[in-house]
């Protein structure tokens, strides 16, 4: 996060290692990257005072890319380390990046309780549907039927939606964005500035192995017609020029167009990232039963909740504040004592 | 151990050491009975040693074998190592406890049973023919001294007319076992009497069970006089101990304690983080409350989270140690190998327990020595320790600490269930005594200086730079690293090359380590090699055969990975060696690889130590052949 | 699944083993086995084809006291041995017992993962909010605040709510009920019924550990007062004379007193099993922001959906029928082959 | 290997084996094109044997050493076992292929470079300094057979026309470079050219892309000729290998392939369960499209669900196996132990690769050795054996799954990341040679018959009850077992006494082991032990060795654990074992700590196979000093 240090303001090309990329060209990841570069410029992160953390997979190689302390773990549990470092010390500030296989497959344990306890960090999952660095087998993202070297007759589970797992792990902050989204940078500003568990779901192209699975979502034909942009207190407006919306009808969610239908927008769904059940009800636009629906980018929910490592920092102050710093002797000498003379 | 002596006087015999076992429900409450008569006999002046023995079920049902509980103690007036091989006094508190332990006792010794509770359902609960009341095989009273006492009814008879209900009554009968088993062995009540007021009076304010309690003590006490049981009455009397403040301590406590003051010594926080399993929660229970001395302690949701958690702290700076048995360790393999890749700092505890899979979880075993040692994917070596009694536990500690924050390596510490909760005296020690543990950590750079994560110091060790600090902003991970930058490298004779420093710098630990402590002499015709848990029963075993005139010394590994520089010469220097261990033969099998010395097994995999018996008849059975041949 | 296989009609102690059952004398498990058995009953299942898996814990000992196959297996692992023996024989019917550590802690990833998949297996998730067989530490679910052996000074995680976990899983079957809750057989039996992955939720009471979780729900005064019986396609009363209700104002649900505040039941929300964004909002019911709403019990979600297992069969089959069955010489002389004279 | 002829006429000069290496930019299609020639080469009667290497990223950036990626043939007329120590013939496609693998080119060698790319921006990407073109080195030219292409313009030239866009029409470079090397070793292109009409023209139905990529190739062909380079020319003749029916085989095919048949012979569904990961993916890529041979594929979610599904699927009767590499194997452990414990078939196959940690995950290493016999917690033996070759993949696939199902235990076999990408001439085999696989798995009971499912059979191995069988429920788990019934037990003599069971029906498999197979000498000077993928090097060394005039021998183990039972008695009969391993010495430990035996190590750790010469250079050394002391 930012602090006032007196120090000579950073750019984002500070941020960047003296190691080479090694994505394939043309990857979504490249795009994500500067962005990331960008906001840790204007957060005027410290570079000595921030660690990024991932787990195995083409988007897990994110830390050799910044120049901060980096951890590139192992596969899935890149949660387990973010935990440790903030219990070792709660001032850094820590980005954890994850793909929808580490994060979503062998490590959406860990990630669903670092959520619930509200580790301080920034999670971002670069959801490509597909496990890159492996060569292209399905995810759990992928959708249903999708042909990989592993299911050459199609895949046969029902993918996961990424936002309402997070949402039932009881995070404190869910979003949305897309690599090439021109918002993304505003959405990672907030994740970053959010305390407690910020996670963000962010579309990534893998044009390796799973070329083109967001254009109906970035290109920009396909952002017009289906992507709603979510800001705070305003109404769920989307479409070209802004003149279609959401409105609930006997708590059902429906689209409507706002010149044809004779709908006013105060008539439309307000946005409040405070709300979770309605948060969980976003996260459903566009899967099945909701197909109808726009895509919501953005921040879904967002709630102030104390972190997990400010709580324990507190309970050891409290103890200590009680009791007074532990004494070794005093340990030492405790327990049933008694004198052999 | 004692043999029961002849004599019919009033005097009550003497005897050098006694065993003394309680056995019943597990709702009986054997284990506090046991733990007074432990802390009695302690601050008597005995030395003493016990062998708790739970069952695996939290509260199996009432009355079967499956459900008994137990606990063991030794107590003596020379110095012991063991809990003692077979029981000179048996405290059975129903048939089923009859049923489960009367093998173990001695001929001859004492044997008491609560008569109240032999009826017909409880035989058919302990599986026992109805129709054979066991009380009434003329067996019992012939091999042993049968003491059959109503101590349900006496207890409910002691604790009348305080208005406690049927149950809470009930629940001190083994208070009534105690007082009685104090009386047989001339121990006064006071000591547990006081305990039983300050816990139950003052810190949980029900002094009516407090009186129920310490009355039924006392019934149980006067029971002896009254029923003029002199003849079975016995005498231990107190050790030559060397004069100091004591306590008692189990091997989980001393542990514990051992990461506080690791952490205090060190000038880091402890972050322990740990996934709750039998026999290694204690740990964590013991740690969770001692957040005034930096203790932070982290309930992960599994054992990988565990211990990538404590890597991440000890990334970031601080003391991570993880805690776990068995089945928990196999899972942490893969993270361990991170830990040794990335060389940072991590103490993982692992108290072993009866194996394979979740094989007996309650019960003892050293089977995980090759786990620790092999159990992750790689040419991937680490180091090794083991403590050998439940107060060396604190000073284990301590070293594993040392060597993760010095060497910026994984220690694996191997404890036991015997260890983890067995107990023995411990000697208070000072923080005076106690070596601060200097960690050179990196602080800002030097203007200009080339900051390389991964060059070296003459004992083979990176530096450790920690976030937070300005200047030396890095990356590690688990990808091979290029020798000196750290940055990832495919070269093949770099990865030759850190595969061989990974492996140098563990084995130059060794350089500083203690020449071997042997105990006996230096050169003979057999040397006990053993390590961890089995110290007692092999240093008892050992001293037992010089007593009886052999050549036989004792070596205790506590460094199982690197080992002692000079082992191999020690080893060349016996004749014949053996390797008892309850396992089937792991460190044995490092042993002939290394040394190529034809070593022996013993080799004991049943839940439980070594009796000392077992050992002596095998070193004699060594013995014989080795002259023969 | 019941099958007319005209064999004797099995009574609930026939589903007995001659294992001795070695909970704790007052422990909740008991009452949820005593109901195994007599849904095993109702359903006729067949001993010889029923199997019950378990992981560890005192819940997990389950599978030695139902005489049928059993496979108590390893710490939160079940879901894979299930998955794993219904691709062996797909004809099995599968019960899966696992905890709230078990199924929550160590093995939520493995559930969430059956879940979507949808393999058809009956889970019973024994919610004590407690490790019973490590002797009382918390686990995710239970309560913040919470002191237990591992946290003196109050567990500092927020609690994860199981129903709404089963529910961004994608479950086809979620339901609640508790051990001492009259309509839990019904509960239990509809779930044996279900194709596809039922999930259960049990709350179960720990008389050791975490005595008294469940007596405002399980005690008479505490049903009457707070628990909200489901039942497809009845609008949703609760209380003692079925004169609460619960409607939606604004998509926010409210508690009425149907007598007091003149509210009709036509007005009251209706319970649509299938409906997936409700059925996570009912999840939400005295959870915080939601305290004043009585705990749903009975069947929150059911779908229709094909089953993993299923469809795995369903692709062999089509590419045999595609292709012929498979042939070992063609296979193996498959290949670019080449002669040598 | 062969050194380049100084011959200067136009016949091309005769070798008895040549080892040609592709090498360019992980896009450039260099494993195509090695593939290509290997086939060609293959058809054509030589031996051949490869070596692919690739860049542990997808595609790193272009034109960088990091993204180069190889692909190494050996052709020979007479019999070869590994892919060659050194390079006679480099084809390199870009500055970065020459500068990674200049070295390894025989001095007198084929040095084929695509001039087209030796541009001053390729040179910064190969971080090569721009001013000093390497192709300006005049010790290039001095100490190899420089032939210097513009390959890319060449290509271009040759591909106009036809419609292609730049980037489609550059990917055919390939085929020149193919096209000059056949041309260089007088191979035909009606091989290649037929295979590219087949798969472009008809398949992919891109004809335009099939007349593009032949023309290149022809073009290739063609520039050799109208350049002249005929004194460049060289000729392998066909081998003398035994007629009959062949295919190109890698270690994943072949093992996949073992799989299936395994199924087929014991009439049991596979059930192959997997979590993706470098070198063992392709077997799950093989399998899933194999649903007509009754095969399932469950891609899980990690490993540890993934080897959970395979005992489970197991328990239910049918094949269960799970496969992955070093750090997924290191998940399984906690797994396997409940495989060991509940006695239920289970085939894991481990793809080893470089470790520790995620190491060097495209690399190959037999580092997982001791991770296979010991990383699991408690006493816990299963079975451990290895194939030798990519074809006996195959062979090995089927005795895992064989032993699995017939003696109910886990059986870890260890293929390699050379095994599993590498590729040899397999000669086919007919489903009439292999032996159908008899599993007794019960069926209903008799009347009154008494089921115990821990009951064994003179083999040790306890009955199969499967679910689906009337009269045979019981429970099978993770806790200790009551000998026969199978109840929980906690009993301590009977946990001593399973132990030793499950220890014992381990090691009956060795009775029924065929007898050692020496090649060379029964007894004399050296014994050369190895295991695994090392084979081709170890017997291409032994043979030179013993073509040398040595006394040395190769015994190579399939079977690690248990190992055959005349293991000892044959290396009584050397008087030096050497066991060159590509770890630290973990086949070592094992037969030093079994035998007793002095064995000496030779361990490499670059993630690629022995060089023949290294073998033979520590052969020499070891003879001289034996000799010498
Ligand atoms: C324990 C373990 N299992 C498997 C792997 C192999 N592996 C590496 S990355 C990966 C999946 C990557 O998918 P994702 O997280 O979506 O990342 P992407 O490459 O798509 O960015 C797998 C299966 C591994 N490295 N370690
Ligand atoms: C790998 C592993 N880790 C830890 C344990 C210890 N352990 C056994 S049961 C259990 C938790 C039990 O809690 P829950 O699933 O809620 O079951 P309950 O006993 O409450 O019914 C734990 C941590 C184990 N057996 N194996
Ligand atoms: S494989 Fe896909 S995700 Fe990975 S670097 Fe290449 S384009 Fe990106
Ligand atoms: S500890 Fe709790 S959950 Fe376990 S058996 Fe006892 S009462 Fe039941
Ligand atoms: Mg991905
Ligand atoms: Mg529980």
């Amino acid at each position: 996060m930012s602090k006032d240090t007196g120090l000579p303001v950073l750019k984002a090309k500070d941020y960047a290692s003296d190691q080479t990329v090694r994505w394939c060209p043309g990857c979504g990841d490249y795009a994500i990257l500067n962005h990331v570069h960008r906001v840790l410029a204007t957060v005027q992160a410290q570079p000595e005072n921030t660690v990024f953390v991932a787990g195995i997979g083409c988007s897990s190689r994110f830390p050799y890319y910044v120049d901060t302390y980096g951890l590139h773990s192992i596969h899935g549990r890149a949660p387990g380390f973010v935990t440790g470092i903030k219990l070792a010390n709660p001032e850094l500030d820590v980005w954890m990046v994850t793909g929808d296989g580490d994060g979503l497959s062998i490590g959406a344990n860990h990630l669903v309780h670092m959520l619930r306890r509200n580790v301080d960090v920034n999670i971002l999952l670069f959801n490509n549907r597909i496990y890159g660095l492996t060569k292209g087998q399905y995810s759990p993202t992928s959708e249903t039927g999708k042909k990989t070297k592993s299911t050459p007759m199609g895949s046969l589970d029902f993918p996961l939606n990424p936002a309402a797992v997070a949402l039932a792990a009881e995070a404190s902050f869910v979003a949305r964005t897309a690599d090439k989204d021109r918002k993304i940078g505003e959405v990672l500003e907030q994740a970053a500035k959010h305390a407690g568990s910020s996670f963000v779901e962010i579309y990534q192209n893998c044009n390796i192995f799973n070329d083109g699975a967001f254009d109906d979502l970035t290109s920009k034909d396909g952002r017009d017609a289906n992507v709603l942009y979510l800001e705070a207190g305003k109404p769920m407006t989307f479409g070209k020029d802004g003149r279609k919306g959401v409105r609930l009808v006997g708590g059902q969610p429906e689209v409507v167009d706002l010149d044809r239908d004779g709908v006013a927008e105060d008539d439309l769904l307000f946005h409040n990232p405070s709300d979770r059940a309605r948060a969980a009800l976003l996260a459903q636009f566009r899967r099945p039963g909701y197909e109808e629906l726009p895509e919501p980018f953005g921040v879904l929910f967002q709630a102030e909740r104390p972190t997990y490592d400010g709580l324990v920092e507190a309970q050891v102050q409290a103890a200590i504040d009680q009791r007074g710093p532990g004494n070794l002797d005093e340990l030492l000498s405790s327990g049933d004592v008694y004198e052999v003379e | 151990m004692s043999h029961a002596p002849a004599v019919d006087s009033s005097a009550p015999s003497e005897l050098e050491q006694a065993v003394i076992r309680f056995a019943g429900d597990s709702g009986d409450g054997m284990q506090l009975a046991g733990g007074h008569f432990t802390d009695t006999s302690a601050a008597f002046g005995n030395d003493v040693a016990t062998l708790p023995d739970f069952p695996a079920e939290i509260r199996a049902p009432a009355g079967t074998v499956a459900g008994v509980s137990g606990f063991q103690v030794q107590f003596a007036s020379n110095d012991i190592h063991t809990a003692g091989d077979r029981v000179d006094a048996l405290i059975a508190m129903n048939p089923a406890a009859l049923k489960a332990h009367l093998a173990d006792v001695e001929h001859g010794g004492l044997v008491v049973v609560n008569t109240s509770e032999f009826t017909k359902p409880n035989f058919k609960k302990a599986e026992i023919d109805p129709s054979q009341n066991p009380l009434d095989d003329p067996e019992l009273s012939q091999n042993y001294k049968l003491i059959a006492v109503p101590i349900s009814e006496l207890n409910a008879e002691a604790t009348k007319g305080l208005g406690l209900n049927p149950r809470d009554a009930g629940r001190c009968k083994n208070m009534f076992a105690l007082g009685l088993a104090y009386w047989l062995f001339e121990r006064p009540i006071d000591h547990t009497a006081e305990r039983i007021e300050n816990y139950f009076g003052v810190k949980k304010k029900r002094p009516d069970i407090a009186q129920a309690n310490n009355r039924a003590l006392r019934a149980g006490y006067d029971f002896g006089e009254t029923a003029e049981l002199f003849p079975l009455r016995r005498r231990v009397p107190p050790a030559k101990i060397a004069p100091g403040k004591y306590r008692k301590i189990t091997g989980n406590e001393a542990l514990a304690m051992g990461l506080i003051a690791a952490g205090q010594l060190s000038g880091r926080k402890v972050i322990y983080c740990s996934y709750p399993i039998t026999p290694a929660s204690d740990i964590l229970h013991y740690l969770a409350p001692q957040k005034r001395f930096g203790v932070r302690t982290f309930q992960a949701e599994d054992e990988i989270a565990a211990v990538c958690a404590a890597i991440g702290a000890g990334f970031a700076g601080q003391l991570g140690v993880t805690g776990t048995s068995g089945p928990g360790l196999a899972l942490k393999g893969e993270a361990i190998g991170l830990g040794v890749i990335t060389e940072l700092p991590l103490v993982v505890v692992n108290v072993q327990r009866g194996g394979p899979s979740t094989g007996l979880p309650t019960k003892t075993e050293q089977s995980d020595l090759l786990q620790a040692m092999y159990g992750r994917n790689g040419d991937c070596p680490t180091v090794v320790i083991a403590p050998k009694s439940p107060g060396d536990c604190f000073h284990a500690a301590i070293e594993a600490c040392t060597i993760a924050l010095q060497r910026r390596v994984p220690v694996l510490l191997l404890s036991d269930g015997y260890l983890a909760n067995g107990s023995e005296p411990w000697r208070l020690v000072e923080s005076k005594d106690l070596a601060p543990i200097e960690v050179d950590q990196l602080g800002p750079p030097d203007n200009g200086e080339v900051f390389e994560p991964y060059s070296r110091d003459d004992k083979g060790v990176r530096p450790w730079a920690v976030p937070g600090t300005p200047g030396r902003m890095h990356r590690v991970g688990g990808l091979e690293k290029q020798d000196g930058t750290g940055n990832v490298s495919y070269d093949p004779e770099n990865h030759q090359r850190m595969t061989e420093l990974r492996a140098e710098k563990v084995a130059k630990i060794a350089d500083d380590l203690p020449p071997i402590e042997i105990e006996g002499p230096d050169s003979g015709d057999l040397l006990l090699l053993g390590w961890g848990g089995t110290y007692g029963s092999l240093r008892a075993a050992s001293e037992a055969a010089r007593a009886d005139g052999l050549s036989v010394a004792h070596v205790h590994l506590r460094h199982l990975n690197p080992m002692p520089n000079d082992l191999g010469d020690v080893l060349k220097r016996f004749k014949q060696v053996l390797i008892p261990e309850l396992n089937t033969g792991q460190l044995r099998m490092l042993i002939r690889s290394t040394y190529l010395v034809d070593a022996h097994g013993f080799n004991k995999v049943q839940g439980k130590p070594f009796h000392v018996s077992e050992l002596r008849a095998k070193i004699g059975e060594m013995l014989k052949q080795g002259s023969a041949s």
